[in-house]
This record gives structure tokens, sequence and C-alpha cells, in this order.
């Protein structure tokens, strides 16, 4: 097993899906059926195979593991892949995550099937491929060639302005990590290499760092996205078909999560610190605006979104504060977020195939013939309030507290936030599964077919197993954080000593 | 001359001889059988350039020839082979095509040998003489391929419109290259590099300098001497126009890095501020002007316009590294373009007629997955995007830019992208987005080959780039 | 007064402008752009011509004759292109270069 | 001022002013009688008298013609584009005139001995063709505009051959200047068979067929019969010169004519080695070269004027197929041929 | 006198002197000539037709071809020039040199005189 390149074929297995695939015809409802069998075993394997790497995964180390090196494209770029604490969680969220999103387009997606399967594989490819690289450019690579199925998923299966959707979706993320791109050749030239353990090992001057800090919080800040370069993912998350918004949610938001951990934290100490305030800022602002705004809104879809920019909010201001409890919370807040917005959009999903509209106004009552939807549906509500006994209790909780020991009063206005949002969240449960089922077009609807109890019963399960009982999650990150944190403060503190030297 | 000299000049020589007597020899073909020998001295043409190719590739031996006027090194085999593929390419491509666009007369490929013979003695110029000939060379058998459909007023008005513009940059280069020979007193490369270094330079020779750059530069059309491209592009028959945007494009580009690298070299802070100009005004310009194009050939006009810019930001850098970077990019912008010509060129509708304008391609995904998922790519790659080839293009030459301390170049080269991308999306839109109007005919299979193989380029660069990377790198070394 | 190195200058830099001048204000025969190319062409030679008897040196005037060689094929070239043009437009004004707007 | 001046400058230039004049003088005057002997022998072919009233024999004929021709009504069509009108004949006879500037009569009886005279003189006869033009498109006529279009087309097909055999010369002699050339044919072939030096030493002899080529490319050059198509009078009635009358129509026959005689000469030069006596003895030696000059000069124009009495006139499209298609080709492949045997029996 | 003055001096001389003449020529009738022009007598000669139009007409394209013809092998000769006078000093490489561009001339030769730009029909 040690000699296995396992990284690689996770990445890459999603491809032999994808070459069957090309395999197969679309024009009989047999095709059709072969189609999404073979999508949904591809998705399952990789999955199951993605489970060894955790399970093949030594808590105690906190460096890299098995790595895998080879050169590429002879430049002094490298194949180069590894995980440690920090994403290894987050392949297997993706790999997690792909089967349900196969499921839920199960019968949603009606033209191109194909087509639009063999987008979604490359997008898992190009997703595990931006967790597991170790090499700046191949990261690169892979981050931003999500663009490119996204953009087609967005476009073609989305909602009626979809066009308008996709492009700002594709230009914004475009601009930022274009000048991201800027940062890693300028980090490349003053380190002579591409290679993220190297790169995490060097000490970047100061002012440089301002600046390379500032181009990669460009990418980060969109694909995350802050406030206030949020506003493609509303209209992202409205468009794209369900399976689009589980993976835009509950992957693509990480990626910028991830690059801020990976990249602006642990290799720009100086900068990161210098920039805290200015992060925390715009976090509590995401915060408290964005779940006003999340209020206003009629389209559940949109509100959602709304609470995921909220959200990520937690997750900034946890890593900028960059000690255990902040940069723990902030891993479990974007894990524990993939699995609750994700099933949340698969919740809107299920009532978007009934009634074919996102209005929050046009349900109501559904608790009455739909019980089961509800009660999954309200443990999700309940999750991204963040009540104690779910996942999404646990990394906010850490997230202040982490942040508390570094400013109190963000500390504060982030806890307002979490009001703010059981607010808007009860108030969208209220009206819509909640009140009399009055309206004429709601009193013929079914409750959940067997297939909805396939993708939303685990995740009900995972939602409140992590937390009751988030230790496996933090077995796993904790010696890999606890090295980024004292990396952190070291740097900081031999900073420190120098400007005390000099003066 | 001693014959021990002629000879190994000869040698070294040998592709272009083999190209110039072939022409020489087609066109006596030709002219005694008669028009309907058109697809054999076609192939026959191809069969040239292939040999021509072989030769660079098998045998090894730099050197100077002709007194220093011709020098084969690295750079110059590397960037002649790109030359002739795209050569080679292009003249497969006009084989389906030739009848329709009344292409079909054996003058049109003997005309392509020449202007090749014109690129690779281009590429191979070492004084200034040579440069002209060979630019000349080149560009006069490209002003009649532009007009070659003499019954069709846009062939023609754009083979006017490149010739006077042609000559008037021909001009521009030839006044040029008077000042740099009067206030050098040489035409050879290493002479003026050797008179500059040891000298100050005067006003007289920067305005030579001025004056010949503006030459290349509107071979490689960019601004501010695009003028005639997208004109030509339109009014010019499809094959002709990807013809024009391949390897001429690479020729002009391969002598625009000698001169600088190696004539001009001593007086970099000179040049450079030349390039970072014409560089940031072709990126703009290539990617606004694009924006409202309906014609898919005028809006590969701006595009190209737009890479030239971009590969003029490594050249600018003026490095090692820079170098390499434009040599790759120009071979993946080559290839791209290509690949994205062979597309434009199977728009025909079933009814038989070529249309050309972006909005034809609506639909596309629907009724010809095959080209649209190719021409997705080729898109893609041309705004940038990785894993596809054009992405590591443009970050082998931003990464010479940021070497060179040239941020600010480097910062308006990525938003210049995005806008860019904005073009290359709406193409991709349409093809994916939008509901079909009409269906395209049967592609021909020399164009779907074209298209595959450019497809699986810029979609397998990721992994095969290497190799490739090395020999631009190994071709860089010719200069520094 | 002699005459030297910078009056040949001199004139072959106003010859140079005129036929630059020539083919940009020039909005009524394409002939006379083909004139103004030539006109550029012409002043070229004269500076090689006298570069090379300033500086000693028989290049310039090797130059100069190939430029003239090229001019002629440029010129051949280019009133070939106009007939054709002319037999397609019928007509040669440069307001009428004018079915693509570039 | 001083004397340097006077000396260095002023004098010669003055002694320049004085040859200059009396070159042109003889030349004109020359020109008056080679045309009255054209008409002359042209009458005695048709068997009749030619002119013979003014003077002597009509000897006068000529100056007569000139005075007539000054005092008539000089005309300017009312279409005509009046500066070119009038500028065109000048141009033509300025031209034809500035030729000679560089033919050498004798033995540095040169007003310019320079060492590139032929190509001066290629050069100069290549700008007569703008006479023609300018005259033609001038007229704002017909008749003058076709006439000058073919002339023009005729003069510079055949301008292609004269090159040529220009060249296959030069391959000979080496040399651009024109006297020597004339030296140059002191010894050739027939020195080298053992005889004195004679006219075999001549270039017409190792060249022969350059040297028809010449004769008739000058024919054609100068618009001379058979090949006067331009002005063939069945057709275009007069060519370019359909519009003109007085003293602006003299100047362009005399410049014409001034061409005819410059071809002459220039055979002379090239084939028939200029001043150089036929054979080299003393009795002929003793002769001035300049007579012996004059009188190949009018041996050529007697073979002209009887061409022109004898032969039918060509029609325009066996002029040019003479001229391209064979002419064109044979003078080509003559300068292979000459180079060729010159290298290989290493007389270059 | 400089030897380039003492040789080109006298042309021009030469060439101003038969400047003088022309125009004397041109301007005597002038001078000295009687006049009287009417509109039938300035009208331009058309055998007694009154002109149907501008004479400045298309004409056929044979003779741009000509010209072109012209221009190009014009310039060969302008090669040939030097290298001719130059004969003596240039060995086999210069004889070949010129064999050479004399043999692609041909080859451009073959190729107007079989597609028939030099018939004349």
């Amino acid at each position: 097993m040690t000699d296995w390149p396992i990284l690689s074929t996770v990445t890459f297995l999603p491809l032999v899906g994808v070459l069957l695939l090309l395999l197969t015809r679309e024009d009989s409802p047999y095709g059709r059926r072969n189609i999404l069998n073979v999508s949904l075993l591809t998705t399952v394997f990789t999955f199951v195979v993605s489970l060894f790497i955790w399970i093949g995964f030594d808590n105690s180390n906190p460096g890299f593991q098995m790595v895998e090196k080879s050169p590429w494209l002879g430049t002094g770029i490298s194949y180069h892949l590894g995980v440690d604490g920090i994403s290894m969680l987050f392949v297997i969220l993706t790999t997690f995550l792909m089967p349900f999103c196969v499921l839920a387009s199960w019968h949603s997606v009606e033209k191109r099937l194909k087509e639009y399967m063999i987008a979604f594989l490359l997008l898992e490819v190009v997703m595990v491929g931006v967790f597991v690289a170790l090499d700046i450019v191949l990261f690169y690579v892979f981050f931003e060639a999500t663009l490119i199925p996204m953009f087609i998923i967005i476009g073609v299966w989305g909602g009626k302005d979809r066009v308008y959707a996709s492009y700002k979706f594709f230009l914004y993320t475009l601009a930022g990590s274009l000048l991201m791109m800027l940062a890693i050749m300028a980090m490349y030239w003053q380190a002579g290499t591409t290679d993220i353990v190297e790169l995490l090992k060097y000490d970047f001057p100061a002012n440089l760092q301002t600046w390379l800090w500032l181009a990669a919080f460009a990418a980060f800040a969109v694909k995350m996205p802050m406030w206030p370069v949020h506003t493609w993912l509303p209209d992202a998350h409205v468009q794209a078909p369900t399976a689009g918004s589980v993976i835009l949610a509950g992957v693509m938001l990480k990626l910028g999560g991830y690059g801020f951990i990976r990249i602006s934290l642990a290799m720009f100490p100086l900068a990161s610190d210098y920039f805290a305030p200015f992060v925390f800022t715009l976090s509590v602002m995401a915060i408290i605006y964005t779940s006003l705004v999340a209020m206003m809104q009629d389209d559940i879809k949109k509100l959602i979104a709304y609470s995921s920019v909220a959200h990520m909010g937690f997750v900034t201001m946890g890593i900028f504060a960059g000690n255990m409890q902040g940069v723990q919370g902030a891993i479990f807040q974007m894990l524990s977020h993939g699995i609750v917005s994700g099933a949340l959009f698969l919740c809107v999903g299920v009532i978007y195939d009934r009634l074919h509209t996102r209005e929050i106004a046009a349900y109501g009552g559904l608790v009455n013939n739909m019980p089961k939807y509800a009660v999954a549906f309200m443990v999700f509500t309940m999750a991204n309030v963040g009540l104690p006994g779910t996942s999404g209790f646990v990394g906010e909780f850490l997230t202040v507290i982490g942040v508390f020991q570094v400013n109190t009063w963000v500390a504060l206005f982030a806890a307002t936030g979490v009001i703010l949002s059981a607010s808007y969240a009860l108030w969208l449960y209220r009206r819509v599964i909640w009140g009399a089922l009055e309206k004429e077009s709601l009193k013929g609807l079914l409750d959940l077919t067997a297939r909805e109890k396939l993708i939303l019963y685990p995740l009900v399960a995972l939602t409140i197993f992590y937390g009751i009982y988030p230790a496996p999650i933090f077995d796993a990150t904790a010696a890999s954080v606890d090295l980024l944190v004292n990396n952190y403060a070291a740097a900081l503190q031999a900073a420190q000593d120098l400007a005390l030297t000099v003066h | 001359m001693s014959s021990e000299l002629f000879l190994a000049s000869l040698q070294l020589s040998m592709p272009e001889i083999i190209l110039a007597v072939g022409a020489l020899a087609l066109l006596m073909i030709g002219v005694f059988s008669g028009d309907r020998s058109a697809p054999t001295v076609t192939g026959l043409a191809v069969a040239l350039i292939i040999a021509a190719g072989l030769w660079l590739v098998l045998v090894p031996g730099d050197g100077e020839a002709y007194g220093g006027a011709f020098l084969l090194d690295p750079f110059a085999r590397f960037m002649k082979v790109v030359a002739l593929i795209g050569s080679v390419t292009a003249m497969i491509m006009t084989v389906g095509h030739a009848r329709s666009e009344q292409l079909d007369r054996f003058e049109f490929p003997v005309l392509m040998v020449l202007a090749t013979l014109g690129m690779m003695l281009l590429i191979s110029a070492n004084d200034l003489l040579a440069l002209y000939l060979g630019l000349e060379l080149m560009s006069l058998s490209l002003y009649v391929c532009a007009a070659i459909n003499r019954d069709s007023l846009r062939s023609t008005e754009s083979g006017l419109k490149y010739f006077v513009l042609g000559s008037l940059s021909s001009g521009m280069l030839l006044y040029g290259c008077s000042l740099v020979y009067g206030f050098t007193g040489n035409t050879g490369f290493d002479e003026i590099a050797a008179v500059l270094s040891a000298d100050t330079r005067s006003l007289g020779l920067v305005f030579g300098l001025v004056f010949v750059l503006a030459g290349v530069c509107f071979k490689i059309s960019a601004v501010p001497f695009h003028m005639w491209t997208p004109d030509v592009y339109e009014g010019a028959p499809t094959p002709v126009t990807a013809f024009f945007a391949a390897g001429p494009k690479v020729a002009a580009m391969a002598i625009l890095v000698r001169v600088v690298s190696e004539a001009f070299m001593p007086i970099v802070a000179d040049w450079q501020q030349i390039l970072v100009f014409v560089s940031i005004a072709s990126m703009m310009l290539g990617s606004f002007a694009a924006i409202g194009q309906r014609n898919i050939k005028r809006l590969m006009a701006y595009s190209s316009i737009g890479h030239m810019g971009f590969a003029l930001v490594g050249l600018a850098a003026g490095t090692e590294t820079g170098v390499s970077g434009v040599i790759l990019y120009m071979l993946i912008y080559m290839v791209m373009t290509l690949g994205t010509f062979a597309c434009i060129m199977a728009m025909r509708r079933k009814e038989g007629e070529n249309v050309e304008n972006v909005d034809d391609l609506a639909g596309l995904a629907a009724t010809k997955p095959f080209m649209a998922v190719v021409l997705t790519a080729l898109m893609f790659s041309m705004a940038g995007i990785p894993p596809l080839a054009g992405f590591f293009a443009k970050y082998f030459v931003f990464v010479a830019a940021i070497e060179a301390k040239l941020y600010a170049l480097a910062i308006i080269g990525v938003l210049t992208s995005v806008v860019g991308a904005y073009y290359y999306l709406r193409i991709v839109k349409l093809m994916w987005f939008d509901e079909a109007t009409g269906e395209f005919a049967r592609i021909a299979g020399e164009l779907r080959l074209v298209f595959s193989l450019s497809g699986l380029f810029v979609t397998a660069y990721v992994l095969f780039g290497g190799p490739v990377g090395t020999a631009a790198n190994a071709a860089a070394k010719s200069f520094f | 007064m002699e005459i030297g190195l910078s009056h040949y200058l001199t004139v072959s830099a106003i010859l140079f402008i005129l036929g630059v001048f020539g083919i940009f204000l020039n909005r009524k025969n394409v002939i006379i752009i083909l004139m103004s190319i030539e006109l550029i062409l012409l002043s070229v030679n004269l500076n090689m011509v006298a570069f090379s008897s300033y500086l000693n040196d028989i290049v310039g005037q090797v130059f100069a004759l190939f430029i003239l060689t090229v001019a002629a094929a440029e010129a051949a070239i280019g009133l070939a292109i106009l007939v054709v043009f002319y037999r397609n437009r019928g007509s040669i004004a440069v307001e009428d270069v004018n079915m693509m707007k570039g | 001022m001083d004397d340097t001046f006077f000396s260095t400058y002023a004098w010669p230039a003055l002694v320049m002013i004085g040859q200059s004049l009396l070159v042109l003088v003889c030349l004109l005057v020359f020109i008056a009688y080679i045309l009255y002997a054209d008409r002359k022998i042209w009458a005695a072919v048709q068997l009749r008298r030619g002119p013979n009233v003014v003077g002597p024999w009509g000897l006068f004929q000529s100056f007569a013609d000139l005075l007539k021709f000054v005092f008539k009504e000089p005309i300017i069509p009312s279409g005509a584009n009046k500066g070119v009108f009038l500028i065109a004949p000048l141009v033509a006879v300025t031209l034809a005139l500035a030729t000679w500037a560089v033919i050498p009569f004798n033995e540095n009886w040169v007003i310019a001995n320079i060492n590139v005279g032929i190509l001066y003189v290629f050069a100069i006869s290549s700008l007569e063709v703008y006479g023609v033009i300018m005259s033609g498109w001038a007229s704002n006529s017909k008749y003058p505009f076709l006439g000058a279009l073919r002339s023009a087309a005729q003069m510079v097909s055949y301008e292609v051959s004269i090159g040529f055999v220009i060249v296959t010369v030069l391959l000979c002699v080496g040399s651009l200047n024109l006297s020597d050339m004339v030296f140059a044919q002191k010894d050739g072939l027939g020195t080298m068979m053992g005889l004195p030096n004679s006219f075999l030493d001549w270039h017409w002899l190792p060249l022969f067929p350059m040297f028809i080529v010449f004769i008739i490319s000058g024919l054609a050059e100068t618009n001379r019969p058979p090949f006067d198509l331009p002005e063939a009078e069945s057709e275009l009635v007069a060519g370019y010169m359909v519009e003109y009358s007085s003293a602006p129509y003299m100047m362009l026959m005399l410049g014409e004519y001034a061409a005819i005689l410059l071809i002459c000469s220039l055979t002379t030069i090239l084939f028939l080695g200029g001043w150089l006596p036929p054979v080299d003895i003393w009795i002929l030696n003793w002769v001035p070269g300049i007579v012996w000059f004059i009188l190949k000069v009018i041996l050529i124009f007697f073979v002209y004027s009887m061409v022109k009495a004898f032969v039918p006139r060509y029609r325009y499209d066996q002029l040019m197929r003479l001229g391209w298609k064979i002419f064109l080709p044979l003078s080509l492949a003559m300068v292979i041929i000459t180079a060729f045997v010159l290298k290989l029996m290493g007389w270059a | 006198m400089s030897e380039l003055l003492s040789s080109y001096l006298p042309i021009a001389i030469f060439i101003g002197i038969s400047l003088v003449i022309g125009l004397a020529l041109l301007i005597a009738p002038f001078a000295v000539a009687y006049k009287a022009p009417d509109s039938e007598k300035l009208s331009a000669y058309e055998c007694g037709f009154n002109a149907f139009d501008d004479a400045r007409m298309k004409f056929d394209i044979r003779f741009y071809l000509v010209s072109i013809l012209f221009i190009i092998f014009d310039l060969e000769v302008a090669f040939l020039f030097p290298w001719a006078v130059s004969f003596g000093e240039i060995g086999w490489f210069g004889f070949w040199s010129m064999m050479v561009f004399l043999a692609v001339l041909t080859i451009g030769f073959i190729y107007e005189w079989k597609k028939g730009a030099l018939e004349w029909e």
C-alpha cells in the first residue's frame, strides 16, 4: 500500500468515468440509465478509495504524507502531491459530496446528461487536485481549472439568468486568481522554487509579503467569497442546478479557505498578522451585513447563498485569528458547512423538482404532507444556525473563541451574527414548512422518495454525529494545525525580536 | 569564398535550398500541366515542407553561413520547425476549400512555399540585409495570397490594404536599417552589438531602432501597427487567413527576438520601453476591440493582436526566461490558432455556403458536439485558463516579466486577459448555452484532423509540456 | 558650401516624411500611394548611399541595389493587386477601398 | 575675385560651354542633313526626286522647314493639359540631346568622359519614354493616347533586349566607359588569328547575333519603320504627335531623329569600333577618327533608311512577339554563352 | 577642380544648353507666329467626329502587364551591369551566382510565357 500513488489515484479516478461516459450514448432511456449508473459508480468508488487516505493517514504526523513527486514541464515546476491534516479531510469531503450530486441530478437534468456528468467528474478531478497539490503552480492550475466545468454547468443547465450568472462567476474568479498567479510568479522568482513544502520554509521579506498577501487575498477572497466581492455567489447559486449549488457551496468555497490557510497564513505570517484587523472587519461586515441581506430574500437559494457568505465570514475570522482554536474551528466550520449547506441546497432541490419555483412565498405548511422532509430540513436549518448538538455549532463556537483571544469586539460582533442567522434561518423554516397548507399547488406534493431519503438521511446522521462527537476531525487536523500555528507565532516573534534589536 | 566554406554554407541552408528549388520546380510542373494540377502541386508542396522540416530536425550542426548573414542556432531551428508546422498545416487545410474559395490554382501552393521560404530566411537572418530580404520574400508572397481570389472584392481589397500598409512598414524598417547602418557602420547583428557595446549610442541610432522595431511590429500586428490585421483577416479567403495567422507571425516574432536580443542587446533600456508600450497597447486593444466583433475572423484578428501583446511581455523582459517564454508562447499560439481556424473553416452550412459570424456557432454543442468540445478547449486555452496550454504560455511570459520587475506590465497583462476571457467566453456561451439556428455540413477529414490534433495539444500540454519546455529553454540559450 | 552627410540625411528625411504623408493624407488615388511608397524607398536608398560613401563601406550600396530590386518587385505586385481590385470595384479612389471598416 | 577662381573654375567652365555649343550646333546641323538624306533615300527607292527646290538639290530644305514650323500657328487643343502638353516636347528634345554629352567622337573628343558612360546613356534614353507618354496623355485625344501607350510599351519592351546586348559587350570590355569600349576593339578576333588590327577585331564579329539584335531593337526603340506602329498613319494618324503643330511638333521630330542618330552612334561605338579606322594602315590612320566615326554612323543610318523604304510595317502583336519571345530569350542566352565562353577560355 | 566635378559639370552644362535650345524653339512660335484660334481648330482630332468622351479612358490591361514585366527585366539588367563590369575579378563563384540568379529569372520567364502573359491578341 505504501508505494501505491493513492493521491493520484483518487484525483484522476473520475477520469475513468469520463472515458466510460464518452463511450455511452444518450438517445434512449437505457442510455440515460447507463450514464447515471456509470457516474454514480465512479463517484462512489472514488469516495471509497479516498477513505483509504483517511485510514492510512497518520494523525500524529504534522507534515505531508503519501507524498508523490516527479518533475513536470521541465521548468522548475514539479508534479508534487501530498496531504496533511489540513487538506486531507477536504479531499474526503469532496469525494463524499460527489455521489450526492449525481443522485440529486437523477431526474432533474433532462438535457445533455452525458456532458453534465462529464463536467461534474472533471470538476471532481480538479477540486481534489487543489487539495492534494503541493506545488504552487499545480495548485493554481487545479484551482483555476474549476472555472471551466463550473462555467459550463451553470451556463448550460442553469436557470433563466444563467448566462449572466455564469459570466459573473467566471470573470470575478478569473480576475482574482490571475492576480494570485502574479503572486505565484513573484514567489517563484524570490524563492526559486514553486514547491509548497519549500515555500513554507522560506522566509519572505516583510514588504514583499504584503504584496504577495494582497494578490493571494484577491484570489481567495473572491473564491471564498468575502464581502464585498461576494456578489457573484448569490447569482451563481440561484442559477446553478441543484448539484451545481451543492458543489459550489460545499467544496468550491472551501478552496478559498484552504488557500488562506495553506498560503496566506502559512507563507506570509507577517502580512497575515498585519492584515488581520482588515480581514476581521471584512468578516464582521460579511457576517452582519449578509445576514441582514439574507433576511430580505424571497428566493430560498439566494437566502442560503447569503447565509453561506456569512458563515464564510466566521471561517476567515477564525483563520486570521491565527491560533489553534481559530484555525481548527475554521477548518471544522468549512467541513461542516460543506455538508450542511450542501444538504440545504439538496433540500431546496427536492421541492424545486416538485414545484419548479424557489419563491419562499410559493411554499408554506409543507409539514402537513411532507413530514420526513420537514424533519430533515429542520436538522439542517438548526445546523446552519449553529445550534449545539449539530456540527454547525462546533465550528462557529471555536472560531469565536479563537478570535476572542485576539480581539474581543470582533468576537462580540460575530456572536451577534449567530443571532441574526438564527432569525433568518428560522424565519425561512417557518415560512416554508410551518403554517397551514393553503396553496392549491402544494396540496398534491408527496414526501421524500427513496432516492431522496438516500440523499438526505446520511447527511442528517453526519450532521448530528459531528455535532456530538467532533473528535475524529480534530484528531486528524490537530497535529498539522499545531505546527502551522506554532510556525506562525514563531515567525511573528522573530520579526518582533528583529524589530526590537534594530531599535 | 572558398569552396569548403561555401559547401558548409550550402549544408546549413539546405532546408531553404530544398524549398527554393522545390518551389521553382513546382512552378514549372504547374505551368506545364495547367490548373488541374493544383492538387498534385499542393501535395508536392506539403512533401517539400516536410522534407525541409525533416532535414532541420535530423541533420545536426549549427553555425553561420554566407559570411555571417545566415545563422542556424537552436533558436532558429526551433522556430523554423514551428513555422514549418504552421505552414504545412495551413496548406493541408486548404485542400478541401480550394474550390469554394477559388484557390484551386497551382500558384497558391507555390506562393505558400515561397512565403515559407521567406519565413525560414527571416528566422535565420543575422544581418539587416538578410532580414529585409527574408521579410520581403515572405510579405510579397503573402500580399498575393491575400488577393488570390481575384473575383472577390473583399479578397482583393484585403490584398490591397495589406500591400499598402505592408510596404509602408517595410519602408519604415528600411529607413531604420539605413540609420542603424549609418550610425554603427555595420549591418551584421554581431557587429552592430559589438559597436553598440563599445560606443555610446547616438540619437540617430535610437531612431533607427524605433523604425526597425516598427517595421517588424507591423508584421506581428502589434499595436500601433495593427491596422491591417482585422481587414486582412476578414477579407482574405479563410485558408489564407489561417496561413497568415500561423507561420508569418512566428517568423516575425523570431526575428524580433533576434534583433533585440542579439543586435540591440547593449541598449536594452531603449528597446525595453518601446516593447513595454507596444505590448500594453496590443494587449489592451486586442481585448477591448474584440468585444464588439461579430465576424469570427475579425475576432481572431483582434485576438491575435492581443496574443502578440502577451508574447511581447516575455520579450520586453529581455532575459533568457523571457525569450524562452516567447518561444513557447508562439508555439502554443500557433497551434491554438490553427485549430481555431480549422473550426472556422468547418463552419459551412449544409446548403454549402461558408459562414463566418460568431452567431453562426450557436448551439454547436448540440449539432456538432466534438467540434464544440474542441473549440471550447481552444477558447479557454486562448483565454489562458489552466490546465490548457494557453495558460502555460501566459505563465512563462509573465514569470519573465515579474523576474524583470515589470510589475505594471504583468498586472495590466492579467487584467486585459480577464477582459479577453470575456469574448472567448461569448463563443463558448454561444456554442453551449444557445439554441442552434442551423446545422453545419459534414466536416472535411483534414479539418477534423487539424482541430483534433490542436485540441489534443492544448489539453494534453500539461502532460507532455516538459520536453517542449526544455527544448524552448535550450533554444533561448542561443542568445545568452 | 560643402555638401556633407547631414545634407543628404536631411533630404532623405524630408523625402521619407513626404512619402509617409503622401500615404496618409492622400484621399484620392491609390496610385499616389504606390508612388509614395516608392518615394520612401528612394529616400532610404539615398540614406544608404550617403552613409556608404561617408563610411567608405560598400555594404550600403549593395543594400541599395537590393532595395531597388525589391522595390521593383513590390511595385509590380502592387500594380497587379490594384488591377484586380479595380476590376472588382471599378474605382481606385482611396475612399472606395472601404468594404471592410478597419 | 582672385586668379585661382578664374583658372580653376571660370575658364574651364567657359571651355565646356564652348565645347557643348559646338557639339550641339554640329549635331543639329547634322540632323538637318540626315533628315534630308532620309527623305532623299526614300524618294530614290520609290523613284521620286525628293526635296529639290530649296537651295541646290534641295540642300536647304530642312532649314526652310525649320522656319516654316516656327512661323506656323501653335495650337493647343482645348481639352489638353497645357503645361504638360508644352513640356512634353521640351523633355523629348532635351533628353535626346543630353545623351550626346558622353559620346566620344574621337579619342578624347568627348564632352564628359565619365566612367559610367554607357549607364548614363542607358538611363537618359530610358527617360525618353516620358516625353512620349506626356505628350500622348496631355493631348486628351484618343489617337495620341493610344499611340503613346503603344509607343511606350514598345520602347520599354525593346529596352530590355538592348540592356542585355549592352551586358554582352560589357562582358567583353569590363568597363562602362564608352571610350574604353572603343579601345577594347583595337584587338580582338582578328589579331588573335594573327591578322593586323582591322575591322575584324570589332565586336560585331564575335557578337554578331547581338549586333543584329541591337540594330533591330534600335529601330523599335526609336519607333522607326517597320516598327512605327505608334504613328501608323492608317490606324492612329500620327500617334502621340497628332495634336501637335508648329515648333512643338518639330521638337518631337527633332527628338526622334536625335535618338535615331544616337542609336546609330551607339552601334558604332559598341560594335563597329567607334573612331577606329577599318584597317590599321598609315593612310587610313591619317584620316581623322571623327571622319571614320561619322562615316560609320552614316552607314548605319543608311541601313535604317533602306529598311524604312523596303520593309512592310509589322503588326503590333508581331512586334511584341519579336521583342519578348525572340529577342529577349536570345539575348539572355547570349549573355550566358558569352560569359561562359569568356570564362572557359580564360579571356576574362 | 575635383575629379567628380570635372567629369560631371560638362554634363550639367550640356543639359543646360540643350534645355535652352529646346526652350528657345518652344517659345519662338508663340513670340512670332500668327495666331487665330477658333473652337473647331482647338477641338481634339477625331476623324471628323466631335469627341465622344474624355480621352483618358480605360485601356488594355496588357499595357500594365508589359510595364510590370519591363520593371522586372530591367532590374535584372541593373544587376547584370556591375556583374559584367567586374566579371574578370569575381571568379567562378561570381559566375555561378549570377547563373543561379538568371536561372530563377528564366523560370519566371517561362512561367509568364506559358501563362500567356506575352501573347498580344
